[in-house]
């Protein structure tokens, strides 16, 4: 159970209630400034869009997730992608939640010395959390009925 | 043997419940019959079965140690 | 003369005195949440490096450029990107003047209804702007003398 | 025709000024021999030419109206 226990404790939340804030972004930009051995930022941003289907409008989406199993999964994406670019760091934040037609919820950044590794890594991981994720999305339309998301 | 299965997303529409208990059933393939009779809506609903957090596929053994789920398509992001 | 100056009208200023700011940078994300087509964001931040080189170690760039001829090569460059991919949005800010190490020089930030359209522009864009951009960095370093930068 | 060149980035520094001018030219194959003749070290130096704001190559025709600039390797971003 120790082993168990060390691996727990390396394995980072990136779960947020309700949608991603800008201001969280700045913040998160921002910190990064004391790492000069950083030459580029890649950064993803799911937004919720406010889809028209048959004749009603999205309103927002609701994401609930298999918590546990999703941060195993983001763990083993992290050190795979540790592993195959060289990035200074990487940082996941995904919605739980309401998030609102035009609002943020997801949030992927990774750092690097040269821009192609960010890049490279930053569209790898997007590819990674849409397929390889536990989480899911209620598209809640403007009269409250709904429909189950579904991943292109 | 008695397991429980977790649901998630849809698959806790179409059952109605987040939390089911399954008897007598030792491994997979058997949970998969058994799900299948006593709720037919799972016949016409793609999902994938986690044990112990790890997708799984083929007859594997299962006892009521193993924390299983069944996972519809994911539409995170 | 009339034909100039209407093109002129479009050219939009991509400069920017000094680092380009955290807090701008989410300003610039928070207007697009009324834009409720948009899925996906994809945004490059270019942060200047401390590097070693030789014994001294860079303490800031300085930049400078042709700025009239860089906003209509810039004009070009995001007229084929339009052309190409399907965005929403595409911004574009460039530092003229001194920036400090672990400040941000380079902000390009493309929207799109759909996450491969936004990345691909960005990436697009990053790549035309180092290779086609007559904008020149001068590395300052710590004891004040300085050399010319040079692209990869 | 005289006509006035704009320079940028090292080129400031390796000519010592931002602007020159240059005597009795009319075409660009003449103004690379003449600037080479003024400034040897353009000769150790990469660079491209740009005629009223498009990089131009070959030997083409210039007058006082042109805005002509040297153009070091850019180094954006």
């Amino acid at each position: 159970m120790q082993t168990k226990n060390m691996n727990e404790k390396k394995i980072k939340n990136i779960f947020v209630q309700g949608p991603v804030m800008a201001t969280f972004i700045a913040d998160s930009i921002q910190k990064h400034s004391t790492k000069t051995e950083i030459g580029g930022h890649s950064i993803f941003l799911g937004q919720v869009r406010a889809d028209l289907i048959g004749n009603k409008r999205v309103a927002a989406i609701e994401y609930s997730a298999y918590e546990e199993m999703a941060l195993e999964k983001m763990h083993e994406i992290r050190e795979s992608i540790f592993a195959k670019h060289h990035l200074t760091c990487m940082h996941v934040y995904q919605s739980l939640g309401k998030v609102e037609a035009g609002e943020i919820s997801l949030f992927v950044f990774t750092s690097s010395p040269h821009r192609k590794q960010a890049i490279e890594a930053c569209t790898e991981i997007v590819e990674k959390i849409k397929n390889e994720l536990p989480v899911w999305g209620k598209e809640i339309f403007e009269d409250k009925t709904y429909q189950w998301k579904t991943n292109k | 043997m008695n397991v429980e299965i977790i649901l998630f997303g849809q698959l806790k529409d179409i059952i109605g419940k987040s939390i089911i208990n399954v008897n007598d059933v030792d491994n997979l393939a058997d949970l998969q019959k058994i799900l299948q009779q006593s709720y037919p809506a799972l016949l016409n609903t793609k999902f994938v079965v986690a044990v112990d957090r790890k997708i799984v596929s083929g007859n594997i053994k299962l006892s009521n140690k193993n924390e299983i789920a069944l996972l519809p398509p994911f539409s995170g992001g």
